[in-house]
């Protein structure tokens, strides 16, 4: 038996570890490097129906506490990416989450529906981008009801590939956007996507450094925010969660787990430890089962829950 | 809850401003910068100029207290940075990548603005006392940087029109060279029809081989996936830009025109190849 | 000429540096400490109209790149804050700022009345609490409505006392938020107070550790995202704002100013450079200014606006 | 942009379980815990008892791997703890304060439950072979921790009962020992009237004096303000919990009811003083 397997709908991962979208996620090559170096399972980037060049340089910036990205949504398309998911499918038995985002409603439709054509394991709605056609071009994430019809209709072109809906945290509540996600036919919900944005200033040449000026944080630094996020999802719903943000050392992907996540996903953590960072934590989680005397990791998902603590004596 | 993760610093942006420029050509110029860290060549730094955009450069060579850039004008960016005068300011993110090992008696390429990161390792071996045969080729004289150093350095040369050194190509000198004094290795950095026959020529001779590749990079820090050749999925950002013989077999595009800031690689059918 | 003076309205502060809400501010010799020790300006710890204990500890909790918080709004009430203000200012001259929250729109009235007994130099109203009388009890700074009126209420009851608002970047869009303040009366804005929440798990005895599940996240780590937020309320009103989250360096500092801020809050700092924080950052402004050349620090505030950089390629 | 703020580790919390309860009295144990971190005598940690709560005690002693606390139950939280047996998890956050300083020939007082950093300082200066006298107090001999240790080091004793050592107040014995051996210094802990007293003989004789305060604490990290003293506004997690003379002098709400939780001084009139 081994320890560390999870399961999400329709899947066994060898390892609950699950590359994030937007990592090491644009080739085959890639993804099935990953995949021999320990994920349980990897995402591609994020894809839209068009290729996308995305921000200008520099549209990744490590700073001490973690990094900002405004990539936007850069991707060479589902012609080339169903390609790439073919190809890394011939590779590697490994599943593959096929992360997808579309501009309207319409597109994460028609997205979905070509992105079967590569028979991904899972799909994944980004709904972090922002829905043009929505007053201020909101994220869909940030609206129940745009979230609601993002999910209904991945769902309804995804056939009987099971459905995550990756939220992010700026949103009114998490908690209730997963239920909203839930009702409307999520099979899985990741959580959470980068959060801010925020900005950095180099004083030097008075500017902003993001070619975009702004870019969503990710890294440790985001760790308890993403773990409260995760926490809430579990309250609010029943669906497995694969838990993102922050998660750089074993002890992170434990608490994940209490937290309530089935996997954990692994972003950021790959500048952080390198793409060994699979296989460290992998270890850690295996030797914290052993120490633990757990058969398997899925005995404490959720166990945070178990025992609320008392309240504070304030109101 | 006390396991720390301590971010490496490599990744963040320093600012600094140029202080010197050296002009070698129009199309051609050094920009000195203060050594904000030790580098080894082969390594590279990604350039921000404030507003416009940033890109990668090999460090072409270290001294005291200066790191220098050397840069060909090929398109917007570089245009623009050759255009940028002593004092300004500049962001530096680095240095990237694994670098060239430095093995004594090793045969060192460099093929156009490739010598930029193959006169840092001269440099490096030449002050450490380590043999080395240096060859260099450009189109024409005009496209030789480091010229005075070069000869000083014993280099060999060759220029497409024979404005400089040998007439031909630079590899056509290989061959001589090693019947001549046998060499241990080859480091090599240029154009990639040029490194397929260094490719060549090393695999004739047996010889160990360590090819710095350019692919379009992003983030510099080993996450974004841009930079990942196809076959092993290794990147150059971070296992690269120098890869050895059993890395390089590996290369499935080697040749192929690189992918684009989207993933994408010119000249891909816009339609998916076939179902299972 | 003192070139790090700064403005607020119908304030002259001799640094920019304003003590954060929360900090050292309960009593009145702690605040008088810390206007000994180089603050421009302090605040004290929001009050409302009575007494509260807050939450049980830990109710503080430093990780590895911040500070979750869940004081929950502890604080002696307004008729102990009254005699604490009253206190401070027969000690120093450095103007005070009275922090006050309400439960209800109308609590913020009536607790920001009872603060003009005391005379401060200002008040800001931290409307980061929750509205109990709102549907799920979020806080009125999510809410544009809540927040127009809570704005009015305090700007009616300050009188001639110059009123600040302080955001929380947990709302659709600060910057509009910010405006939507700017109509309603407020003179300043400040921004941000603490993001996420966020949640830490002790995976040995499988529980959360604060006393109440979750605490705002607050120090380096949220500096990117604070500083984007003071460059949205700059783009969005013409008000001063005081710049406030993860500053801990000089170059934070003119980070801050350079996105707009007129002021810049210091808060967790305190924990990361000590009580003397005040004293090193003003050291490195008044260092900057003079390798700048600048006869003012307020040359700097908002420049980075001034060239907003070419938009990237991707939409 | 690189100027790092590194957090200090120290207010971060560490879980361990208990090694050992020592049982004093029905309301007095000693916990050992592995030993986390070195500190000093006078320092304290917050101890989080998980889902309960989290409060502040003074190290009692250090050996080579573990490390002491020695509680009273008082209340809610402190009955609960000492019901806690070995191997149960507790939360670590610290070390907390500054500490007494390491004086030669001090006279070390402890009262009551203040025998905690007491005994650990008596602890610390045999191990460096620094002269100390060591005087404590309590009300009956139940209340006495340590007691066949305090013999070992020749200790003064008082119980306000005489069931052990002279009868009355320990500062009682303070001026006939003082008489028979001068002291350097006195470094005590213990209740605020004890120390009212200690303050009074330490003035007497001109003698500097450190002396370990209590508040009502929160952060342990210098931020949130609870445990600032009137007057100074001198933080007790930080530049306490022990004060010498100058600053004890400052502090002007000595023997007043501790501010709760709230920041309210129990006994505080509900309005406000009156105006300007
Ligand atoms: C590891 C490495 C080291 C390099 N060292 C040097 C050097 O020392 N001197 C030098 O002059 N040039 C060097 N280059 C190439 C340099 O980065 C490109 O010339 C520059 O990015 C071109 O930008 P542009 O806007 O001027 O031209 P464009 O017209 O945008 O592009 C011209 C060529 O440069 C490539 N390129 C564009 N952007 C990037 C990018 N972000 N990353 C990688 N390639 C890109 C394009 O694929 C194209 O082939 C190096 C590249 C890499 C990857
Ligand atoms: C620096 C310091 C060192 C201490 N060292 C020891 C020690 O070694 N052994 C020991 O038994 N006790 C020690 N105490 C006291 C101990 O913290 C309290 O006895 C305990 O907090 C009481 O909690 P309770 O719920 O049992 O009682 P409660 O009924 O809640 O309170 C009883 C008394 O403890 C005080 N108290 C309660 N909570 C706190 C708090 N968070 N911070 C400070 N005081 C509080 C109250 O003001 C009250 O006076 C120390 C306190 C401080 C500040
Ligand atoms: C450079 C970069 C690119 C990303 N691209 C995507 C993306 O295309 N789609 C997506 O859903 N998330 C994307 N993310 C978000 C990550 O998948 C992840 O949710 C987030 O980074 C938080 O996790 P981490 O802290 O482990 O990185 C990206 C993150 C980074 C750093
Ligand atoms: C322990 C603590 C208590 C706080 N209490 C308050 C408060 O009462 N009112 C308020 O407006 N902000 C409060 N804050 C938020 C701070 O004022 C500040 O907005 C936030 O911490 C971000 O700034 P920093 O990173 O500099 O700490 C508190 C923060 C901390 C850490
Ligand atoms: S440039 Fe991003 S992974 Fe190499
Ligand atoms: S306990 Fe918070 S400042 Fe001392």
């Amino acid at each position: 038996m081994n320890p560390i397997q999870t399961t999400l709908p329709g899947l066994t991962l060898a390892s609950p570890l699950v590359l994030a979208s937007g990592i090491l996620g644009l080739t085959a090559s890639s993804l099935a490097r990953v995949a021999s170096l320990g994920a349980g399972a990897v995402t591609t980037k994020s894809f839209g129906v068009e290729p996308r060049a995305g921000h200008k340089a520099p549209s990744i910036l490590p700073y001490e506490h973690g990094i900002l990205n405004c990539v936007g949504l850069s991707n060479p398309g589902v012609d080339q990416m169903i390609r790439e998911i073919w190809a890394y499918r011939a590779r590697s038995v490994v599943p593959i989450i096929a992360s997808v985002f579309g501009k309207t409603v319409e597109e994460f439709g028609v997205v979905t529906a070509r992105a079967l054509e590569a028979e991904p394991d899972m799909i994944e709605a980004n709904v972090s981008c922002p829905n043009v056609a929505a007053e201020f071009g909101v994220p869909f994430g940030a609206d129940f009801g745009s979230c609601a019809q993002v999910t209904g209709i991945v769902k309804k072109n995804a056939g009987r590939i099971p459905v995550a809906v990756k939220l992010t945290v700026n949103c009114p509540a998490i908690g209730r956007m997963a239920g909203v996600c839930e009702e409307h036919g999520a099979d899985v919900i990741t959580a959470i996507n980068t959060i801010g944005p925020g900005m950095l200033i180099a004083t030097d040449v008075r500017r902003p450094v993001l070619s975009n000026l702004t870019g969503g944080v990710s890294g440790p630094a985001v760790f308890p925010v993403a773990l409260r996020a995760v926490w809430e999802v579990r309250k609010h719903t029943t669906l497995p969660i694969i838990g993102v943000g922050g998660v750089t050392t074993v002890d992170h992907a434990v608490q994940m787990l209490m937290a309530g996540a089935t996997a954990v996903g692994i972003g950021s953590a790959v500048h952080y430890g390198g793409v060994d960072v699979f296989q460290t934590i992998n270890e850690g989680l295996r030797e914290f089962a052993r120490a633990n005397g757990l058969a398997s990791l899925g005995a404490v998902i959720g166990t945070a829950h178990s025992e609320p603590p008392p309240r504070g004596s304030g109101a | 809850m006390m396991t720390q993760a301590v971010p490496p610093a490599s990744g963040m942006l320093r600012m600094c401003r140029i202080l010197e420029v050296v002009a070698h050509s129009p199309v051609l110029k050094s920009f000195l910068v203060p050594r904000l860290f030790d580098a080894l060549p082969g390594q590279f730094v990604n350039l921000w100029l404030p507003g416009i955009d940033e890109k990668p450069f090999s460090i072409s060579g270290i001294r005291e207290t200066c790191m220098e850039l050397s840069v060909k004008a090929v398109g917007p960016f570089t245009r623009r940075l050759i255009e940028c005068a002593e004092g300004e300011w500049v962001g530096i993110r680095g240095p990237f990548g694994n670098g060239f090992p430095l093995e004594p008696g090793a045969l060192l390429v460099g093929g156009g603005i490739g010598m930029a990161p193959i006169r840092f390792l001269a440099q490096m071996m030449a002050e450490r006392g380590l043999p080395c045969t240096l060859v260099c080729g450009a189109r024409t004289r005009a496209d030789l940087i480091f010229e005075p150093e070069l000869l000083r350095w014993g280099c060999h040369m060759s220029t497409d029109d024979g404005s400089c050194g040998t007439c031909g190509q630079v590899t056509d000198l290989l061959d001589g060279l090693m019947a001549e004094h046998p060499a241990s290795a080859v480091c090599a950095a240029g154009p990639e029809p040029m490194l397929l026959r260094i490719m060549e020529f090393a695999d004739r001779w047996s010889l160990p081989y360590h090819i710095s590749f350019e692919r379009y990079m992003k983030c510099g820090i080993g996450i974004c996936g841009q930079c990942c050749v196809d076959g092993s999925g290794i990147r150059l950002c971070i296992e690269g830009p120098v890869l050895n013989r059993d890395q390089t077999r590996l290369v499935t595009e080697f040749g192929l025109p690189h992918r684009d800031a989207s993933g994408l690689r010119p000249g891909t059918p816009a339609s998916p190849l076939g179902k299972r």
